[in-house]
């Protein structure tokens, strides 16, 4: 898979580390530029279900591209919905639906550390795509 | 393509084993269980030596590998099935799967009044639960009867037992005369009746790949040690729309969403259906072993086994004394040959064929109605698998020989 | 006798994994299941590779060997746990095993406005089978509460609510708090209550030896994967009493005595619950398991555990943000240390850790209710085992001080 | 344990047989020699349950020692009756109910062939110490 040029940049410097401390650290640094969703705009509505962290998500259309922003209280969910944003924001919501997951993975950030469906990343990552989806039908 | 039985052969390490002083070990109860190939030995020995840890909850390496080997196992075995992981519950054999049917789905779907029909033909799992099921809930049992001319289902009894039927319960193929029912008739009769359709495939599925979207079943009971895989697992295969109707049978950890002290509410899907830490070196080898069977031609197998499975009942009619039960004659079925001495006792036999480095089954093979369909109440039975060779029969039949001629007088 | 632990390490295969990039494997999420010493795996291979049948039913070498090592693991098992063969039903674990208590015994024994006394404490697979059979019999459930101060069971509360109760379920020992709870006291005042007993054991057999007879309850449940034994496999110690009480719960082969179209009869005693082919191999190495146990010291092996966790407890509280949970200052009670920090949330620290090497467990440890209790939602778990040493316990420390002070600020 | 001589004397002639289909044989030469009981007096009350095989047994005291006549209509099993006849005819009951029945496994004949609760040799045995039981204390 070809990745968005953001997100390939992303992926290679994580790709560069191999401790996976450091990788975490470094997660945390780009999560630092990416914008959040406040704690005041969470709520039941945008909430993702079957995470262990309370993770939220608001996405919406601007100009026909799909844009996103997230919120969680775990950090590291946090720092994966910043690469997230890397990896949608600003495309075409035809293109995130049609996205793999697994930049995660070449990042060597071991989303599946909590596999199935207590894994935060994936179900955070389905409801960007649904999301997308229902902006394109609603469009 | 055909088999190389040889290299087959040599991925079974237990099929070099000796018996009986010596002799080689010829394995003639596969209806029973299966042998393992060492792939699936290797696959779960891997599992404990490298990922073990308990699946779906923790947020550390061992778990995640753990748990992504236990779900693919899942994926590999639904796709070898012909469905998918939604539609997969993992139970402990058939004889679990067919219980989660009464009590998971039967016991809240139907009551008082309502018909299941199941036949003589049936495995005792596939009998007894459905009695204590309409024992408690007044359900109304009905038997379709074997014509023992033909070695069949009546099926005129059956078609006119269909009217006001819920549930239809058939076994795929028999364990005990190896003829295959007629599925596919069995379900659009059934569907067309308004019933669901529960398929017992435990000696269908090591045989021949089951399709559970082609063949439309609602239901299909599955055990993983009679298709090379493990003890202690097997599975459901149930239509989404089932398992949504589907209430929980066993309870606990892992089946659940939230639990307070006052109420639970339940996970969705196979997950609500599979309470506490699961079967997880057993989900894999099951796995390991579609993964083999994958590699062979399924068809020749069966064609292989047929071919072992008719030779012998031929040979068989052939021997003094001796009644073969069922008819090999028949494309499809499996490699069970049943049979009796008139007389030298079952019991007997099977020891002398045991002498022999023979392993035959000898009882009822949990299917008793069937048997007292045919008025008697045990047979020798000798099931093929794919390992069995030509020479192993015909060794068996020669054997056979031997014993009745010297204590069949 | 003291123990050695490097001897031990080395006879678990696992142990010598590296994660988290070239990291030695400290390996702490023992409370959720074991690793498997080689000799357990080894037992299985063995199975398979040489002795593989199905058991029961057959005449014949295999299904003789199988059978005899079947059941010598069902004696083995039934000794190491103080008790005899015909109180030992095999299950796939301690849910199952209580679910069986719940579908078996309290189905047909209890009825409309009967009590069954629960605590607080349990884990989900002691709730939510309660909460089930609740709903269908209109049985009453009454809920013993935990005192958060001393982190033990509210035993005035307990004594109070036995009053006309026919059932009490208590955990031996929780998976969270790593206390013990009063298990003898408990049996004592609900028999004399004219109450039966089931004891949830899942933490409490791996550490210390069950003696059902001498502690007297009327059911004990019990997983194999916890001790050392392989997955998908546990049991149900039940008085002859209670087993003559208890009803089919499933059904099929192996568990009946006969079998018409019109009724079935069922055998008697353990052999009634296990429908089915058995979990042959899972028995044979669950009973490997206990061999295995029963080399060891079980009082070193506990002395052992528990130092680890009051060390790691006392260490923990003295970090900067960490609220420990439970008291690891009694002498009983598990390995289990739960802890949370303020900041940082639960499932980073697991992350971090695991980053380290460190397996320790995340969540809400099938224990809704206890977490509730102590208002939290879930906790960080590390739990030791009798391969863990201290230098690991220290290590864990160490880690963890790292993390706090990089990302607790 | 030491048996009585009869039936050492056929654990040695047994136990010299390499080949189980000879020991078979063997076993059905012996069993001609014992006084079987026949088909005639086959009843319910004298059925031995949990065999395969039909498998009925009939036990007195004659001067004070035990005496058991059986029948099955598996050759085999109606062998092993004889074998056990030899162990415990013209003994105390006491000593009967005492016997292990390892003996027909040293004999090689594999006794366990049938194993657990539908071993018709173990349940025959059982039944027939049982039966020493009650006469010994009837008596
Ligand atoms: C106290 C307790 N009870 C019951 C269980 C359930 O055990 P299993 O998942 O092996 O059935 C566990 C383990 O998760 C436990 O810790
Ligand atoms: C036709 C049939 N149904 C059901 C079963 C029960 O399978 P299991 O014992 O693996 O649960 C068997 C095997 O014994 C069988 O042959």
């Amino acid at each position: 898979m070809t990745w968005p040029d953001a997100l390939q940049e992303a992926i290679d410097t994580f790709a560069d580390v191999f401790d996976p401390m450091e990788r975490y650290e470094m997660l945390f640094e780009w999560a630092a530029d990416v914008n959040e969703l406040p704690d005041a705009e969470w709520n039941d509505s945008n909430m993702i279900h079957g995470c262990q962290s309370q993770a939220h998500v608001m996405c919406h259309l601007e100009d026909g591209l799909f844009y996103m922003r997230g919120g969680a209280d775990a950090q590291i969910v946090q720092g994966l919905m910043a690469i997230t944003c890397l990896a949608v924001n600003g495309r075409p919501p035809q293109e995130v639906v049609e996205l793999q997951p697994t930049f995660v993975d070449e990042m060597g950030l071991k989303a599946s550390l909590t596999p199935s469906r207590s894994n935060g990343f994936l179900n955070m990552f389905k409801r960007v795509q649904d999301e997308a989806r229902s902006l394109m039908e609603g469009a | 393509m055909s088999l190389d039985i040889e290299s087959i052969r040599a991925d079974f390490p237990i099929l070099s084993r000796k018996v009986a002083g010596g002799k080689d070990l010829v394995y003639l109860d596969n209806a029973a269980t299966t042998q393992k190939p060492q792939v699936v030995i290797d696959a779960m020995t891997r599992y404990y030596e490298q990922s073990n840890a308990n699946v779906h909850r923790a947020v550390h390496t061992l778990a995640a590998e753990a748990t992504e080997q236990y779900e693919a196992a899942r994926d590999t075995l639904a796709s070898w099935f012909g469905t998918t992981r939604d539609n997969l519950i993992f139970t402990s054999g058939t004889t679990e799967a067919i219980n989660l049917v009464a009590w998971g789905w039967a016991r809240s779907n139907l009551g008082a009044g309502d018909a299941v029909v199941i036949t003589e033909m049936e495995h005792h799992a596939d009998i007894v639960p459905w009695q204590l099921l309409a024992e408690e809930k007044g359900i109304e049992i009905r038997v379709v009867p074997i014509d023992t001319d033909q070695d069949t289902l009546d099926m005129e009894i059956f078609s006119a037992s269909l009217s006001g039927a819920k549930l239809v319960c058939v076994v795929h193929t028999s364990n005990v005369l190896g003829v295959a029912n007629p599925v596919a008739d069995i379900i659009s009769q059934s569907h067309a009746a308004g019933a669901k359709v529960l398929i017992d495939a435990a000696q269908a599925a090591p045989h021949e790949r089951i399709d559970f979207e082609g063949m439309g079943a609602d239901f299909v009971a599955i055990s993983g040690h009679k298709m090379c895989g493990p003890t202690g697992i097997g599975c459901l295969l149930a239509t989404t729309g089932c398992i949504e109707e589907m209430e929980p049978f066993m309870s606990g950890g892992d089946m659940i969403e939230t639990v307070t002290m006052e109420k639970s509410t339940f996970a969705s899907g196979p997950q609500k259906f599979e309470a506490g830490t699961p079967k997880i070196a057993e989900a894999i080898g099951f796995a390991a072993a579609a993964d083999y069977l994958s590699k062979l031609d399924m068809e020749a197998v069966h064609r292989h086994i047929r071919g072992l499975a008719t030779y012998t009942a031929n040979e068989l009619k052939s021997v003094h004394g001796i009644t073969v039960y069922g008819d090999h004659s028949v494309a499809d079925g499996s490699g069970v040959v049943s049979f009796l001495h008139d007389t030298i006792h079952a019991e007997d036999l099977a020891r002398f064929m045991d002498a022999g480095g023979f392993a035959m089954r000898t009882g009822h093979h949990c299917a008793q109605p069937l048997l007292d369909a045919y008025g008697v109440t045990s047979t020798n039975r000798v099931s093929f698998y794919l390992y069995n060779t030509q020479q192993e029969a015909s060794a068996f039949v020669e054997h056979l020989r031997y014993i009745v001629d010297k204590f069949g007088g």
